[in-house]
């Protein structure tokens, strides 16, 4: 079936959502949103925390000490003036969210209120300082129910359970995309001026995660098969405590209470590592921290978690400020947090790095900045790049509203401009071929297994102390597994609702992943953020203070290098 | 400007909301005359004596005579509405609830009159 | 089939015993107009309420159905109009529950009681 | 611990009428009931087909019946449903497939009560003020992830699909009582409507089956008190 809009988002979460809502605004412009999941469904609902903005509302913040904390929180891998911008936009895209309808909690004068959290600071450093807006402790999940009820208030066209299969690319212009309906099978062509990637990220690759089952990182292979390269993907975020085995994030808020990390034998090892901030360490040291410990057997009974105490906080604390954590820890560990310690280990949160973009969301393709006429993409899966290294809490729900709003923005400005570019012939032949494929093999290696097999080995070898040992054998490993998905067979032959074949798709797109993240990590043979070299400890300016860019071509991987920008603030080291 | 005027503003009339209303209201009355008709009728009198001659002098009261009007009024109207609401949630076929409406409707019409004339022009026989 | 707990019971049995009751009604103004034929047609009626033992226990069943519905009733109000009833809702099911089962045990002995040769009058 | 799994199957493609599959797992008695699916889709049966997502409980993919009750599978332990488990599709929609229910009818209910701020004057520079009081008031409302446990729990709705169900009264809710929003004119006129907030019985199953502790019926008390209370 063959559809035509003016602009097509892939992807209903923030990003995707806030873009589609600046395409809304102009009635000229006809925009489908197309999504796995019902919009309402998406991960970022999933955030807590809430969103960093300079507003001011309880003390003296400017955008230029937000952007400091961004650059140096990102280990000085952060591109200045898209931080300048990211950070500058922030406050009134907060205020436009508000208009919108967005419940902020409030301060007794009635303002957005605001409070702290982890690496934001006032004047350069200076002390903690009330940035973060929020709504209860589900900042997350009030953006993106706000911004899909705008979107239903301005009649947005949703294409609900389609399957991202195919990007179309015509003479280097981006032409449109070729979707499933999960429903029943069937293939659509999506012909468009302009084409946003909003799908999110891709933490199903490592064993424990933070992430949704969804997030399989299909944009960002998808354009990665049509010539783009990826940037910064070694650069992956591992957040210290997650639910032991099941990942599920318990919110940094719980160490700014004064929660501790406890090792087998009830030490307090932050001591050893970090004598002065000591549990509240950024996220990336933090989670060094616990690696280590296990790593020497100090696990808790020598397995591989360690003990968040929150007991002698009291009740009233864990109840009144932590009352989402303290469900999490009833439901899923049967464990009361007032008076027990919670099993914690490092689940792997975001990804720093994806499909490289400029400040207005267009893709672009080399260090030179070349764009792919008509591509755009936002939210986790690019990487424009604000974050650098590491990510600052808050900042991923500032990075999908600002660069998802400039993006719409600037579609609506192309479509205004261009003509539609005719389609190539045949464009969903790869797809079909893709499907035909997987729903024809009699028999063959089991998806799950080879899944099983890749979480296992990225979480062991490529989380969060890495060496180059570790990393060839896992570059290793992910060949073979990728043989023997050449081979993958799926039982499900129908054409309906055959969730099968998607899982099997998206465990493509998570093997050749993470075969890039881990080419990007041998090649950067320093520390920086969240990526730890064993075997380089410490950070490299002279040599590494660059961004890789890692293209996928028939001979294999090829990596190349981008400068970093800087504009305000020389890098230094990183000490808090 | 209120919601409840607001939907009348776009829908003509509020009837659902005072169907509910009356529900709790009328159920309140009734609550004290159902309540006191079961007492006075099967516990304070040993149901053996209610007969004729029970009714009859029961009736001889213009009291008992409006106490049995009200509560029949009440009684029907409440019993309708909850049967109204019952065949709306199960019957969904359109003849079906023409039908179902044009039954309940009738037979509340009927018995009503028929109560109400009972109540109202009963005259004792001598037995 | 829903496994629902206190609040779709107290529901199912408010509407079978509200729909119990109007028919009732029905029929009891007919039997109350077959008054204007006369003594000796009413009491002939009214005899075989009070000697047919199935009569006594619908009679019963009647009362017990009027009873859940006013407690219930009473519930649902409460529910309606005071802002923190749903909290209590679970309890004044068990309320109206207690109660109906409590009025039934004089009701039952002066109903039922002579069926079973007790609590003759 | 080994679980039995009754799962009720149907692919109307190809099944005359429903069926139940019976799998055994092998399971933790930690995990979730959407690992045992998992388990039982990854390693025996990809066929097996239900929707899921975050898997912590924020999304409302997966609300369907486990042992007669609407729950989010990844929001129920295989220890507090014991070894033996029965797992249906939500009632009241037609089945795509196995556990998948058609949520077109659902999200349709959802758009028709407006469920987005109308505020027509224009908006200040920062943020339009609002009390913490006034915020209190709709806060429990704004939890709600649209997963339909609560619609597909509520007895008018399975006999009467007419009706908006809870989770579109919940969401009416939340703009009804936030003080920035001016309009509600086609809000107030499908909710008051007889398929509106008064086809609520007050039956609280969807209070019992809602994820994330919305008190749903409350919620369309209030509704039906400021209906009441506001109408002149």
């Amino acid at each position: 079936m063959y559809h035509r809009f003016d602009a097509i988002v892939v992807g209903a979460g923030g990003a995707g959502l806030m873009a589609a809502l600046q395409l809304a605004q102009h009635p000229g412009i006809r925009t489908a949103v197309i999504s796995k999941l019902y919009p309402s469904r998406s991960h970022t609902g999933a955030a807590q925390g809430g969103i960093g903005a300079a507003l001011g509302n309880h003390e003296e913040d400017h955008p230029e000490w937000h952007t400091f904390d961004t650059v140096k929180g990102g280990d000085y891998l952060v591109d200045q003036d898209a931080a300048e911008v990211m950070c500058r936009e922030a406050v009134e895209s907060v205020y436009e969210l508000e208009h919108f309808g967005l419940p902020f909690s409030r301060t007794p004068e009635g303002k957005i209120d605001q409070r702290r959290f982890g690496g934001h600071t006032r004047n350069f450093g200076e002390a903690p300082v009330r940035r973060s807006c929020f709504a209860a402790d589900r900042t997350g999940h009030m953006i993106l129910q706000t911004l899909y009820q705008q979107c239903i208030k301005h009649e947005v066209d949703f294409y609900s359970e389609y399957q991202l299969l195919d990007l179309i690319v015509n003479d280097g212009v981006c032409c449109g995309i070729v979707a499933l309906n999960i429903k029943d099978g069937e293939v659509h062509i999506f012909h468009a001026k302009a084409i946003l990637f909003a799908t999110g990220g891709f933490g199903r690759a490592w064993k424990i995660t933070s992430n949704a089952l969804s997030n399989t990182g299909d944009g960002v292979m998808i354009a990665a098969r049509h010539g783009v390269p990826l940037e910064d993907m070694e650069m992956y975020q591992f957040h210290p405590t997650g639910v032991y085995k099941l990942g599920i994030l318990l919110t940094e808020g719980a160490r700014g209470e004064g929660g501790i990390l406890r090792n087998d034998s009830g030490e307090r090892f932050t001591e050893r590592y970090a004598p002065t901030l000591l549990d509240l360490a950024p996220r990336d040291m933090v989670s060094r921290f616990i690696y280590q410990e296990v790593k020497e057997g100090r696990g808790i009974k020598g397995k591989d978690y360690v003990h968040l105490d929150l007991t002698h906080l009291g009740a009233d604390v864990v109840e009144n400020k932590l009352p989402d954590l303290a469900d999490f820890v009833r439901v899923y560990l049967g464990i009361d947090p007032v008076r027990e310690l919670i099993p914690i280990q490092p689940t792997a949160h975001y990804a720093m790095g994806g499909i490289p973009t400029d400040i207005d969301g267009r893709v672009v393709l080399n260090a030179e900045e070349d764009v792919m006429p008509g591509f755009y993409a936002a939210g986790e899966c690019a990487c424009v790049s604000v974050h650098g290294a590491n990510r600052l809490g808050t900042n991923s729900l500032v990075d999908i509203v600002v660069f998802g709003r400039r993006a719409g923005k600037h579609m609506a400005r192309h479509i205004q401009e261009v003509d539609f570019t005719e389609l190539p012939p045949k464009p969903d032949a790869f797809s079909r071929e893709q499907l035909g494929q997987l729903l024809s093999r009699e028999s063959g290696e089991s998806a799950a297994e080879i899944r099983q097999h890749l979480q296992e080995e990225m979480m062991d070898k490529v989380s969060v102390l890495r060496t180059e040992d570790k990393l060839k054998a896992a570059q290793k490993t992910v060949a073979q597994l990728k043989q023997a998905y050449t081979r993958v067979a799926i039982q499900d032959r129908q054409t309906w609702y055959n969730s099968e074949l998607l899982e099997t798709m998206e465990l493509g797109y998570l093997l050749d992943i993470s075969e890039i993240t881990i080419a990007g990590a041998l090649v950067r043979k320093e520390s920086r953020g969240a990526h730890y070299r064993d075997d380089y400890p410490s950070r490299d300016d002279a040599n590494f203070l660059k961004h890789t860019l890692v293209y996928g071509t028939p001979d294999g991987l090829m990596v190349r290098y981008k400068p970093v920008k800087i504009t305000k603030f020389e890098p230094k080291e990183r000490k808090y | 400007m209120s919601l409840a005027r607001q939907a009348v503003e776009k829908r003509g009339t509020n009837f659902e909301l005072w169907s509910w209303y009356y529900f709790r209201i009328s159920g309140v009355l009734l609550l004290f005359l159902a309540l006191g008709h079961v007492y006075v009728m099967h516990i304070a009198t040993p149901i053996e004596e209610v007969n004729y001659a029970f009714v009859a002098a029961r009736y001889a009261t213009p009291f008992w005579r409006t106490y049995d009007a009200l509560l029949l009024l009440l009684a029907m109207s409440h019993g309708v509405n909850g049967m109204r609401l019952i065949l709306h949630d199960y019957i969904r076929a359109r003849s079906w609830r023409v039908f179902a409406f044009s039954v309940l409707y009738s037979a509340a019409l009927i018995f009503t009159v028929l109560g109400v004339l009972v109540i109202l022009t009963f005259q004792p026989q001598p037995s | 089939m829903y496994r629902g707990r206190e609040g779709m019971w107290s529901w199912i049995f408010h509407r079978v015993s509200g729909v119990g009751v109007l028919l009732f009604l029905f029929i009891h103004i007919v039997d109350t107009a077959l008054i204007g034929w006369g003594p000796d047609v009413y009491n002939a009626v009214t005899t075989i309420y009070h000697e047919w033992a199935i009569f006594r226990f619908l009679q019963f069943t009647l009362i017990a159905a009027v009873l859940y519905h006013s407690f219930n009733g009473v519930r649902i109000i409460v529910i309606d109009f005071w802002p923190k009833g749903f909290q209590y809702q679970r309890l004044m099911f068990y309320g109206a529950m207690g109660l109906t089962v409590l009025a039934l045990i004089p009701t039952g002995v002066l109903l039922l009681g002579p069926i079973f040769g007790i609590a003759e009058r | 611990m080994q679980v039995t799994c009754k799962i009720r199957r149907y692919n109307p493609t190809v099944d005359e009428k429903p069926y139940f599959s019976v799998y055994r797992a092998e399971v933790e008695p930690t995990d979730r009931v959407l690992d045992v699916l998992n388990t039982i889709k990854w390693y025996e049966d990809g066929t097996l087909t239900y929707r899921r997502s975050c898997a912590h409980g924020v999304c409302g993919s997966d609300a369907m019946r486990i042992n007669g009750r609407n729950r989010l599978a990844c929001k129920v332990l295989v220890r507090d449903v014991g070894n033996r488990m029965t797992i249906e599709p939500m009632m009241g929609f037609k089945v795509l497939r196995d556990l998948v229910v058609d949520m077109e009818p659902f999200f349709e209910k959802y758009k028709a009560v407006k469920p987005y701020l109308i505020n027509d004057e224009p908006a200040p520079v920062t943020e339009r003020l609002q009390s913490p009081e006034d915020r209190a008031k709709y806060d429990d409302t704004t939890k709600c992830i649209l997963c339909a446990a609560c619609t597909t729990s509520c007895p008018p709705f399975w006999s009467n699909p007419d009706f908006v169900g809870p989770a579109a009264l919940v969401n009416a809710h939340r703009f009804i009582f936030d003080s920035r929003d001016q309009r509600g004119a086609d809000r107030a006129a499908i909710i008051s409507d007889r398929d509106g907030v008064w086809r609520c019985r007050t039956v609280f199953n969807c209070t019992d089956a809602c994820p994330r502790g919305i008190q749903v019926t409350n919620a369309m008390e209030e509704v039906k008190r400021k209906l009441l209370y506001d109408r002149a």
